[in-house]
């Protein structure tokens, strides 16, 4: 079985970084990932996509998914090809400090978390990407928290290290807001 | 201290002494947060405006994030392969006299890829103005060492800092070009402070000037801020250019117009 | 900070939050805002004490400014 | 086509060339020395200023080629041209002229037929072709030159003349008139005078256009450049079939070599072989169609070039019976590497044909 | 083929592309930025260097290339790279590698499938092909990473990764395994030792050799190459078949494109349809008898590339019944400028090849 | 006046002191009568012999007359495509660092299509020798203008005469080169008069000596006599040069070692 | 009809220059003719040829020849070629000063001339191939003299010009030297 | 001209008849011949009075002087 994310955003939110998160945890934890950028040229601003796809086996998934079975959506300015690619019943986890959950239609599982409000209550604005990851690993089990913890500190450059913390709380926050939704 | 409206112009008896945009300026350009090149687009234009060139120039513009102007120059626009701007710059010039012609490039596209074009265009006293955007690394493919990055200076190709023994030296172009013949006017100038935009200006009317004298090729240098390409913060870029670059590159008009 | 003898017109929706303006500005009349713009960048807000000497605009990257300057000093 | 009056001057491939592309109106030239183009560039240093154009003896061929790209751009009838590696060299600009609409004629004056592929599948970028008129001999390069400025101008596109060292250095009598088509009005040329009316010009391979008045982009415009070739290839196609309706087999050939199978098949003619001739004189667009009727009903279809097997690829995609293409040419250089070799002799040619015909050899696919 | 025990490795396909090569044995690169090529010039300034080797951030294309001539001329493994524009500059030391036969491996990390000419044509001068793999995705480029270092030392020959954006940028779990081949002794390469002897070594196009020794000169040597190109033609292709014993429709495609029609034609397949793919691995050489055979019996041919038709010239070539063969593809760039437009997605292809399948459609020739 | 009979060495006890050519010449170059490429070839292979070079020198020789000495030279050679020689010298040293590296490289080579090659090289200070045959002219292809033909010469390509307003200005490139961070050492010589000959030899000697002692980048440009390019006959060769060619390109060290 | 020239000689025999000169008068007298030059390449030195076909009408010449009417060879060097395509019966004019005549065989209609020395003669030893020229009109006839000498004088570069009067003659002489020779 | 201090080895077949060395001769003791060779180009004839100084050896662009100083000043 393969297991597809789509991740939505704008540069700044870190939607690269959690998609990276996401594969890398898999990754370490011996499954096969694909991350796949959605290729934003030479424009600076504007849209940050990437694809997520982990499986058990040596993956078949076409680096532009033709379907997927979750999102991510961080923020709604671009995410326009979510509803067209996202599977019906698919898994929709929502930024709903910035979507609002109404405009999600209902072909889909919906699941709303107030990310960027979680984190600026965290004290860690620049950590709402890692309050959704948190939340869509704990709805979903793809990886172990630890391994996303772990991912995520690899990644980061040494002069970022200190946000290893909380990027850390976030991802556990971003569970907690979660704990109760039954997948 | 007083926080003053400023959404609208004021109300007292005033006069109108800086304006948002050149007329020239069709639209809003795309580039980072501190980026200097849009403020040499912006003297560049004003200054066709002044010198009353608007319909008879013809522009060449190379390949680097200033590459996107041509969409908001009101101008007549080549849009031409990387490096080759002085030799395009040639055809339309030998072939409209009458016009002015400038060619926009950076480092990269002028001092990498068509150091050959330039020199040579100069050498051969084409009488054309380019216009060199230095920022000392490959600004649009995000941040790798050109033949102007100044000596330990980190980029995505020169990750420890770039070395001499291992990446060579930087280039000064306009020192080069200001001791051959055939040449009317060089200047080196700087976009990272006011004075330092105005003094810009000033070389960049010189330079057409020169070219409407005549008086053959002609080049300003432009040392411009690239926070994104430099992995510093916008506010920074200012001061990094000054502390790093300007020591390379000394500012000032090295091949002065004759007339003068 | 003195009286004005100059003002702007801030297009704020406009400003990338560089902050080049900041620092150019002769009598230091110019800090960021708090809030941000639709953008999300921070932007600059005029003091009393503009002289009008159009530094903010010549450096700003993003034509940010519109400068007068006054008749008659305020 | 010529006016009787008029007498035939003596003149060197080149100079003829060089006459006809000013006639044709061409007033800016940049090129670089290589043999044998060298004395193209020569040819026009002499003429060119009388004419009142500009020549310029450039320091490279990249830079030949892009000064008259620029020169292009502004509206006037512009050239350059090399042999194969200078050509190489121009790859890039080649491709940008396509994708960016300046229309210059490129003088490929080859030092033989390994250039094949270089001018009719580019090697530039992107999805591009490049219009290729190969004559076969002085006359028809003199009328292949003014072709070509109509048909850059007509299409906006750069187009190729694929000359040879026997076309550069013979020298012929010949009349040069001038050209019968008007140069079309270019309002798209970069003039300078639409700056600061909001309408002002770009030439961009790109096409985004102006914030004020956006282009189609890339996509748009890739797309478009490509109906327009898939256009030109139906329209330009150009060749030259001879005593194809009886035969049974039939030589192909290009430019020079052409000269010399026809030399060959009117011989074999006339001694009783069924044997006919086919010749492509645009190599891009390939007559296609014209092969595929042209080869109906031949056993074999021999293809005489002087290279390793390229045009051999168009004749194969074409020829009504593919299993009858052999390649009967090949490599052959002189020694001082800068012309053709021994092959291209009538008398060995004709004994590869024969040797081609004799019934007990197997008539497989190459 | 890869160690059950080594770990998988989460990497961006030019570093994966950069670990492969230099497991190779790769100890000289030099490159210029150009999105997408650029990433794999840093991936090989941040490993290169530890690995023993020099990585060049070049000024230019065109010192690249020769900077990796020069490099491999000496006998090391050296590598180059680019995309369109870039690898339009080094045509002509293309050429010239393939003509002085110095093996370098260029990668091409294109923006498209705009320049599949440019690959297997040529565009540099001379009678010359080059080995053009194009993988189908990452692991497949780290495989063809290493084959090729090895092809350009057994043949003396450039050759060239055909890589797009999908492969420079997406991430994936890979393992770098050393390549099992051992690297081939160079007898012939530069390293200064022969001086005074008489015997001095000699690397030149036209391998005239010395006074002392004379060489072929350019007929003999180009002859010679030419053959050597028959043999790598003949030993060297390289394809994938699937679903073709009893297909009706085959669908050929290539590179990460290639990927997504398999997709197609599987899910296609599932649903009962008799179509097949047919994916060529080298580009050049095509693998033509293979395809001949693949397509036996097929009613329809869908050749699906992302450019204005470039691979269908090939098809056309060698397919078996030419008249089936039909273009599906077409140019489709991102508006960047610089990636595939919408056209590469899974359902847009399936629908284009439904399209082409509807029993309505005449089944003409394109 | 007697004559000397020369068809065999003296009886009398005597020195040689000049042997007809260097061991490392493997046979007769074809250049034409008072050609002077062929005497930077001897003194180039000789100082090769001298320094103990012969068994590790590897040699980048570009297009142009002097070409054809690739078949001559008892080195290791490559024959590398015109202008790119010392693009293909860094690739080269940087894998054979051990080896002594030259380039040897007409004007036209070096100054017109490969001008941008060897300022990035010298830039870049790479530890490799090049040799500049500079006679002012394509002489391969017959004598057509290059970038370094001086003022008022008639070429094949500037029939009245090298005009600094048509064709633009020479290009003095050792004095570009000298200029340069990264640069180990310049000079430039002339092989008219056996005087010049003597003192080209030292100035190739101590480049050699600059690299082997790894101080940059090194450039010999050589003054040498083209007749047929000129459209001089053969012995006004050496006057010409030192009349026009000399008067641009003034000889002597433009950058001694620094060590000296 | 078309009648073909094959010249040979070593460079600076003024090759070249001959074939370009009745070539040229073959134009100005209203024919078609052509002048190929046989390619040297950029090698110094060595052999020097050229062909000239002269017609009445648009000639369908190849520019190499298959085979030739006739021949004028001014040194035996690298004359090798023309036997094999000089036509058996074919005009063979011999700069006899050079190459002896014995070797030339008997397929051929041989004519020696003694250009090298008559042009000593005349003091203008540059002019032998000029007296090969004349020799060789006169036999053949193809143009008239006059045409010979105009296109010789429109062909010298400006500083030859005073070479004009001795070409003339040696023209003359090469006619005289063989007035006596039925065609 | 004064007595040789040296002599010279001339390769005559070699010459190209440039007479660089001609000139180049310091006591000026070469001239050119009258024969020419067998390529057809006159060559250098040596008189009393070398120095053996190697003048004609280094311009000669043929390689066509060997050059002796005598021991003993003849
Ligand atoms: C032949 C070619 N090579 C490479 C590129 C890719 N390229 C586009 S912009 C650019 C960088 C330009 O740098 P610079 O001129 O300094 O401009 P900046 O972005 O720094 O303003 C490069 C290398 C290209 N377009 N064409
Ligand atoms: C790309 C390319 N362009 C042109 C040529 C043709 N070419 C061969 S030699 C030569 C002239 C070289 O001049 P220079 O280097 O000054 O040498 P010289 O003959 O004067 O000694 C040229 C232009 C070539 N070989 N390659
Ligand atoms: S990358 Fe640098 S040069 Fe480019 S827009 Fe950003 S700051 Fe400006
Ligand atoms: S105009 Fe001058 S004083 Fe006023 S805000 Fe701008 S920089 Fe400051
Ligand atoms: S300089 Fe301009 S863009 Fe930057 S902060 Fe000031 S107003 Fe904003
Ligand atoms: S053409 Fe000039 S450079 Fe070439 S061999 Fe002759 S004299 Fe020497
Ligand atoms: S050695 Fe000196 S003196 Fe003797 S001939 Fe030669 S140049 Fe003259
Ligand atoms: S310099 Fe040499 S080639 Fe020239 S004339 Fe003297 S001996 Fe002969
Ligand atoms: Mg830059
Ligand atoms: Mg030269």
């Amino acid at each position: 079985m393969e297991f597809e994310v789509l991740l939505m955003g704008i540069g700044g939110q870190g939607i690269q970084l959690i998609g990276k998160t996401l594969a890398l945890a898999a990754t370490r934890e011996g499954r096969h990932a694909m991350l796949a950028a959605e290729y934003g040229g030479e424009m600076r601003g504007g849209p940050s996509q990437s694809t997520v796809v982990i499986g058990d086996a040596p993956l078949r998934a076409l680096p532009i998914l033709p379907s997927a079975a979750s999102a991510i959506v961080a923020n709604h300015k671009f995410s326009g090809a979510v509803p067209e690619r996202l599977r019906p019943g698919g898994l929709l986890l929502l930024n709903s400090s910035i979507v609002d959950p109404e405009t999600a239609g209902d072909q889909h599982r919906v699941v709303p978390v107030a990310a960027t409000a979680l984190a600026v209550e965290l004290g860690a604005p620049q950590a709402a990407g890692f309050v959704l990851l948190g939340a869509f690993n704990n709805v979903t089990g793809l990886v172990s928290q630890e391994a996303l913890v772990a991912a995520m500190t690899e990644l980061l450059p040494p002069y970022r290290r200190e946000h290893a913390g909380s990027n850390a709380t976030a991802l556990a926050a971003g569970a907690e807001a979660v704990s109760e939704v039954v997948v | 201290m007083d926080i003053v409206s400023t959404d609208r112009p004021p109300e007292t008896a005033s006069r109108k002494v800086a304006e948002f945009r050149p007329p020239l300026q069709l639209g809003e350009h795309s580039l980072c947060p501190g980026c200097g090149e849009p403020v040499v687009l912006r003297v560049l234009l004003e200054t066709l405006q002044e010198l009353g060139l608007v319909d008879r120039t013809i522009g060449v513009v190379g390949h680097g994030c200033y590459g996107s102007f041509v969409r908001i120059m009101d101008v007549d626009v080549l849009q031409c392969l990387h490096g080759r701007a002085p030799a395009c710059a040639t055809g339309i010039k030998r072939m409209r006299p009458d016009t002015a012609v400038f060619t926009l490039q950076g480092d990269g596209d002028m001092v990498n890829e068509g150091l050959q074009e330039v020199i040579h265009a100069a050498a051969r006293a084409e009488n054309v103005t380019c216009i060199l955007l230095n920022n000392g690394v490959f600004g649009d493919t995000g941040g790798q060492q050109t033949t102007t990055t100044v000596l330990g200076q980190r980029t995505k190709t020169s990750l420890d800092g770039r070395e001499a023994d291992q990446h060579g030296y930087p280039i000064p172009i306009a020192d080069i070009v200001a001791q051959l013949d055939g040449v009317g006017y060089v200047a080196r100038g700087a976009v990272g402070t006011a004075g330092g935009v105005a003094r810009t200006k000033r070389m960049i009317r010189n330079a057409f000037e020169s070219q409407l004298a005549g008086e053959g090729f002609g080049l300003v240098e432009v040392l411009t801020m690239c926070p994104t390409g430099w992995f510093v913060t916008a506010p920074q870029g200012p001061d990094y250019l000054a502390e790093s670059m300007e020591q390379t590159y000394p500012l000032g008009e090295l091949r002065p117009r004759r007339s003068s | 900070m003195g009286a004005s003898r100059g003002t702007l017109v801030i297009d704020t929706e406009r400003c990338k939050g560089c902050e080049l303006c900041i620092t150019a500005c002769p009598p230091n009349v110019l800090a960021m805002s708090e809030q941000v713009n639709t953008t999300g960048y921070r932007y600059p807000v005029l003091h009393e004490g503009c002289t009008g000497c159009t530094a903010c605009a010549l450096v700003c990257p993003d034509a940010v400014f519109e400068v007068y300057r006054f008749e008659n000093e305020r | 086509m010529s006016a009787p009056t008029k007498p035939l001057e003596l003149l060197e491939g080149s100079a003829a060339i060089a006459e006809a592309a000013i006639a044709a109106g061409c007033r800016f030239f940049a090129g670089y020395p290589i043999s044998p183009f060298t004395s193209l560039l020569e040819n026009m240093t002499r003429l060119l200023p009388a004419a009142g154009g500009v020549c310029i003896n450039a320091e490279s061929e990249i830079e030949g080629v892009n000064m008259a790209l620029g020169a292009a751009a502004t509206g006037a009838r512009a050239a350059t041209g090399s042999c194969g590696q200078g050509i190489a060299l121009m790859q890039e600009a080649i491709a940008e002229m396509a994708l960016n609409e300046t229309p210059v004629v490129v003088f490929n004056m080859a030092r033989n037929q390994q250039d094949y592929f270089q001018c009719t599948r580019g090697g530039g970028w992107g999805d591009y072709r490049t219009i290729t008129l190969a004559p076969k001999d002085i006359p028809e390069a003199v009328e292949h030159t003014q072709l070509l400025f109509q048909l850059a101008d007509t299409y906006r596109a750069p187009v190729i003349l694929y000359g040879d060292p026997l076309l550069a250095q013979t020298r012929v009598g010949v009349r040069i008139d001038p050209p019968s088509e008007p140069e079309p009005v270019k309002d798209w040329a970069l003039d300078g005078t639409m700056g600061g009316t909001g309408r002002s010009r770009q030439i961009w391979t790109w096409a985004m256009g102006k914030a004020t008045d956006p282009g189609p982009g890339p996509d748009g415009h890739w797309r478009a450049i490509a109906e327009k070739f898939e256009r030109i290839a139906a329209a330009e196609q150009r060749w030259e079939a001879d005593h194809t309706e009886d035969c049974d087999t039939l030589v192909v050939a290009f430019g020079s070599a052409a000269k010399f199978t026809d030399h060959v098949v009117a011989e074999l003619r006339a001694e009783g072989h069924r044997i006919g001739s086919f010749r492509p004189i645009t190599l891009w667009p390939f007559p296609g169609a014209a092969l595929a009727e042209a080869s109906r009903g031949c056993r074999r279809v021999l293809v005489f070039e002087l290279n390793a097997g390229q045009m051999v690829d168009d004749v194969r995609q074409h020829v009504h019976d593919r299993g009858a293409v052999r390649a009967i040419g090949g490599v052959s250089i002189h020694e001082s590497g800068l012309s053709y070799g021994p092959l291209l002799d009538a008398p060995v040619i004709r004994q590869r044909v024969l040797d081609a015909m004799r019934p007990d050899e197997s008539e497989g696919v190459r």
